[in-house]
């Protein structure tokens, strides 16, 4: 079970339409990237937090456990970009090295703190339409858009299998675990390549059964299907693309420290 | 499961209605016209495995056929010739007194008379929420837009599942995704459909919903086939019981002459119904009277409405 | 499918699993907001030629078999599945075989960026792996860059006579690292060094990352060649 | 399907010599012993869903039990729970009188102890021929190869399919998957073994066979616990029936007294098991003379010798 999907059907933001969500979410976390503020990000990340939570009626400690899932590269590479290895002298000296030092200077600091905080408010916004907006609605929202055809149908089809291959594979998993297969690492590593083996044949026969079934539904060649999703609302939709605007304008002209990019 | 439960309450008028506006011949009528006509059928898959053979078989409109035999035997096989997937190698199906052509026309309206319920959803149901899911096949047809739209919402009603309509495939349960899979082939309005064991791997809930459905269909004039491996219920049920083994049809006679044939019973590997064994243990106690022709009740209830 | 085509089908696919589970960690998803918006912008304009590519080779691949659009859409579904699993203590905390690169050789680069876009995007929005905004540059290093060096090394092993169990040792592995050096090149590029500079900031990320990738990268060489053994033995 | 022709003939006695060696204790001494104690376990998913509340049973050695209740009412959780993949949110399972650890060696101990069966054998089997997929269980318990291969061996002569010993298991039958299946955890020779829904999706031979197989563990002095959906089968073969829904035991007793409560059986959409139906309907014709304290027969074919 992927949890996100999970809480983006019982959200109770979930019968919102879909446009104005992707426009306010998209619309924050392009502001987030440009402003580069920490005032922003803690506005929007406070916004995001509040609509999700309060609103979207998701679990705080669920919500908490998402936050954590990309902290491993943000700790990792923002530690990267602050600390700078060389030979300046002038700078605040933390390690030396044989060939150089590790340093920090105070704008990399800055810069770390900035683009630490505002990459973890874009993530709450990235975290507002996946647990408030379902695929299938946002699918449906870029096939409005016009993209290519046979790219919607992947993305359905594709969106479908990976429960259908999912549940085979947690199965499989649990199976091999009944039997000890993950009782210790050498083992873990023979039971996971065989599971990925016999999920891919398993793979390939589903597909082979699902073409015959559909094929039995007059199905040649191409995919159509109707949807249930409807028209944008237009007044709802103009408010939030003011709301995410204005939003913009206000972060620009009073916060707004826009960095060369 | 909430929503079921108002299912087994009057409903059953209503059900059909989606039914019925095509299927206005009254019931007895199309009993005995010819729907399918199979003549010395045979396939053979690709690595030379013979499939089926000499298959002929002539399936009545209306009719309610149970289809028996060990896993194998080839109901799958003869499933998919009738709805064109597999064309045969030699032999010739007839539907509704014209042979089938196998070019796109000729397959879309086989596929129209024709339906398929695979036994496992999961191999059936493809798309990513249930509304999309059983649009495809009335898509598939052709038909308008609008006329699609009414007939999944109609569709929809019949079932009683009207608030399946925006789930997602994946967070249905067993037995609501073989309501779908139902509900994608009843939108498509066929004449025959085929059932593939719609009840393996259900709750008895679920079963009992889906037998009623069956039977609901064969009241309102669909032909019924059933694949299955229930003694009691094809007892119950079918007009006639075909037993197919190793590709070949090995009788086909109604319920109990088939099951009172000990050699066949033995010989496919099927039980005998348990109001069989009762009937005959009845009579033999002479508690109940036997007549020179004897006609053994179709299942234990039947059998203790009788007694009382 | 005719019975020989089958077999040639079968075959590739054998073939491409052996490079096509290019190893890639979750740790290497560059996350939401991390690039700065130009960057963001380059990276997506850089996929754009593979993807518009993409879409007319999956077109005309369909034209001549139909079966393949689901053959398609689980192979992308199979990538997805197996970063998403829940395994109990395998390799390291985050090593997944990620199968971007699975059909890079079956079905083309162009068609594998055009699915390793859609996994990726699947991988933002369901596992928070990504994001929207890294979408290209995450796309430009796992799904288009990594499979063709997996692709280009799996021939020219076998071009050099290299055993097949080596060449797809390498290409696991090198097509692994390869994403990872590109990832660091993106990285660096937008993060460039107060003196140093761009190069120097790459190294930095380069080094860094190195920690959990190289051992990742060989590990997960031996995982492909362990899953190919066994699928042969299917 | 040849291979299964000779099974129901005299193999009985010999089958279970694997597993005798090991079971010496004659039955009789074993029962009553208790096997597993479950005190209030509760189960929560990580989404919050409670799966389990409450659940309190004891399971005593050799017990023949099915639990009984719809799709989703926590069957298979309850399984996971006994074997250790799931750990309890609350509440403490013993088996032998000591409490599980979910340490390393506890687990390991557990997985020995008890086995599980899972309801489709395609989750279950991964391995690319029988005999790996059956040896993966010994081997992993940390077994000489030797004394591998001999259980292998020895499991699939039980079974009588030494002849798909070098089969790839993604060419069998659905029937013979199954049996690979169970041979898995034979293989393990564990004391407890949980079937879930063991003949879903079979054919009536493979079903016959593998309801006989079950018998000959429990003869065997094997503790069975079987998830089941079938009412006859049910009245005929369990000890005790353990009704589940919703998380919660709604009743642990006989099959008889289980299936006598009306309300119950609505409750859970529990069919009436025939013979039971007909037990009645003798006993209100008078033609079979009630006691006060009436057994019903526990299946058709034993009420039809009452009756001769």
């Amino acid at each position: 079970m992927i949890m996100m999907d999970k809480w983006a059907y019982s959200s109770k933001l979930r019968e919102r339409n879909p446009y104005s969500k992707l426009l306010f979410g998209v619309g924050n976390l392009l502001i987030c990237v440009l402003c580069r503020s920490n005032v922003v990000s803690l506005c929007i990340f406070l916004i995001m937090l509040a609509l999700v939570v309060l609103i979207g009626k998701m679990p705080f400690r669920a919500y908490l456990r998402l936050l954590c899932i990309p902290l491993i590269f943000l700790v990792i590479s923002t530690i990267t970009v602050i600390f700078e290895v060389g030979h300046v002298e002038s700078a605040k000296i933390l390690v030396s090295l044989a060939g150089g030092h590790i340093y920090m200077t105070k704008w990399s600091l800055t810069r770390g703190i900035q683009l630490f905080l505002s990459s973890f408010a874009s993530v709450t916004c990235l975290y507002f339409l996946a647990v408030t907006t379902p695929v299938i609605d946002m699918i449906q929202v870029l096939r409005s858009l016009h993209l290519p055809k046979i790219v919607i149908e992947l993305m359905y089809l594709i969106y479908r299998f990976i429960f259908l291959l999912l549940e085979t594979g947690n199965a499989i998993v649990v199976a091999q675990d009944c039997r000890l297969g993950y009782k210790d690492r050498k083992t873990s590593v023979q039971s996971t390549s065989k599971m990925a083996a016999v999920l891919f044949v398993r793979a390939y026969q589903k597909a082979d059964a699902l073409f015959c079934s559909m094929e039995s539904r007059g199905y040649d060649g191409d995919l159509c299907v109707l949807s249930t999703i409807e028209r944008p609302r237009v007044p709802e939709v103009i408010v939030m693309l003011a709301i995410t605007l204005l939003e913009g304008i206000v972060c620009y002209y009073f916060l707004g420290n826009m960095p060369a990019i | 499961m909430k929503e079921l439960k108002d299912y087994k309450g009057g409903h059953a008028l209503r059900t059909f209605n989606l039914l019925d506006e095509q299927y206005h011949k009254p019931v007895c009528d199309m009993h005995g016209d010819t729907m399918i006509e199979i003549k010395n059928l045979n396939y053979q898959y690709e690595d030379g495995t013979v499939a089926l053979q000499n298959v002929n078989l002539t399936i009545n409109k209306g009719e309610k056929i149970a289809i028996m035999g060990p896993n194998g035997s080839g109901k799958s096989t003869l499933f998919l010739c009738l709805n064109g997937v597999y064309k045969p190698t030699n032999g010739s199906i007839q539907v509704n007194g014209e042979p089938v052509t196998y070019n796109r026309n000729g397959l879309k309206k086989l596929r129209q008379i024709i339906g398929i319920v695979f036994q496992n959803p999961d191999n059936q149901l493809f798309s990513a929420d249930v509304f999309q899911e059983i649009s495809f096949g009335p898509m598939n047809l052709g038909l308008e837009k609008e006329v699609v739209r009414e007939r999944v919402e109609s569709v929809l009603e019949s079932l009683h599942i009207q608030h399946l309509k925006k789930r997602p495939t994946h967070f249905l349960s067993g037995g609501q995704k073989k309501q779908v899979a139902i509900a994608d082939i009843l939108a498509m309005k066929p004449e025959v459909i085929l059932f593939d064991e719609p009840t393996a791997a259900l709750d008895s809930y679920h079963s009992q919903l889906v037998n009623d459905l069956v039977d609901e269909l064969c009241e309102a004039g669909i032909t019924v086939i059933q694949a299955t491996h229930d003694s009691d219920y094809a007892m119950a049920w079918a007009d006639r019981i075909i037993v197919i083994q190793d590709g070949k049809v090995l009788v086909k006679d109604t319920p109990q002459k088939v099951f009172e044939n000990v050699e066949l019973r033995k010989k496919a590997y099927l039980e005998e119904p348990n109001v069989l064994k009762m009937y005959n243990c009845l009579c033999k106690a002479n508690i109940i009277e036997q007549t020179n022709n004897p006609i053994c009740p179709k299942s234990i209830d039947e059998l203790i409405k009788g007694l009382e | 499918m005719s019975k020989r085509q089958k077999l040639v089908f079968r075959a590739s696919i054998l073939v491409a699993l052996s490079l096509g589970i290019a190893p890639v960690t979750s740790a290497m998803h560059i996350m939401e907001g991390y690039l700065p918006l130009s960057y963001c912008v380059m990276w997506g304009v850089l996929c754009l030629p593979f993807l518009v590519y993409g879409v007319f080779s999956i077109k005309k691949q369909l034209k001549d078999n139909r079966r393949l659009l689901l053959i398609f859409a689980m192979v992308g579904a199979y990538a997805f599945v197996l970063s998403a699993l829940k395994i109990p203590s395998v390799t390291g905390s985050s090593s997944h075989p990620t199968g971007t690169g699975l059909s890079a050789i079956l079905f083309g680069p162009g068609a594998t960026a055009l699915i390793g876009i859609i996994v990726l995007l699947f991988q933002a929005i369901l596992l928070a792996h990504g994001g929207l905004t890294t979408l290209g540059a995450n796309t430009f290093s796992m799904a288009i860059a990594g499979p063709i060096v997996s692709f280009l090394i799996y021939k020219l092993v076998l071009k050099c006579k290299g055993s097949r169990y080596v060449a797809i040792f390498l290409a696991a592995s090198l097509g692994d690292l390869f994403t990872y050096v590109v990832t660091s090149l993106q990285l660096g590029l937008a993060f460039p060094s107060t003196d140093g500079g761009v190069f120097t900031s790459i190294g930095k990320f380069m080094g860094v990352f190195a920690v959990t990738q190289i051992p990742l990268a060989i590990i997960e060489g031996i995982l492909t060649v362990i899953v190919v053994i066994a699928l042969e033995s299917f």
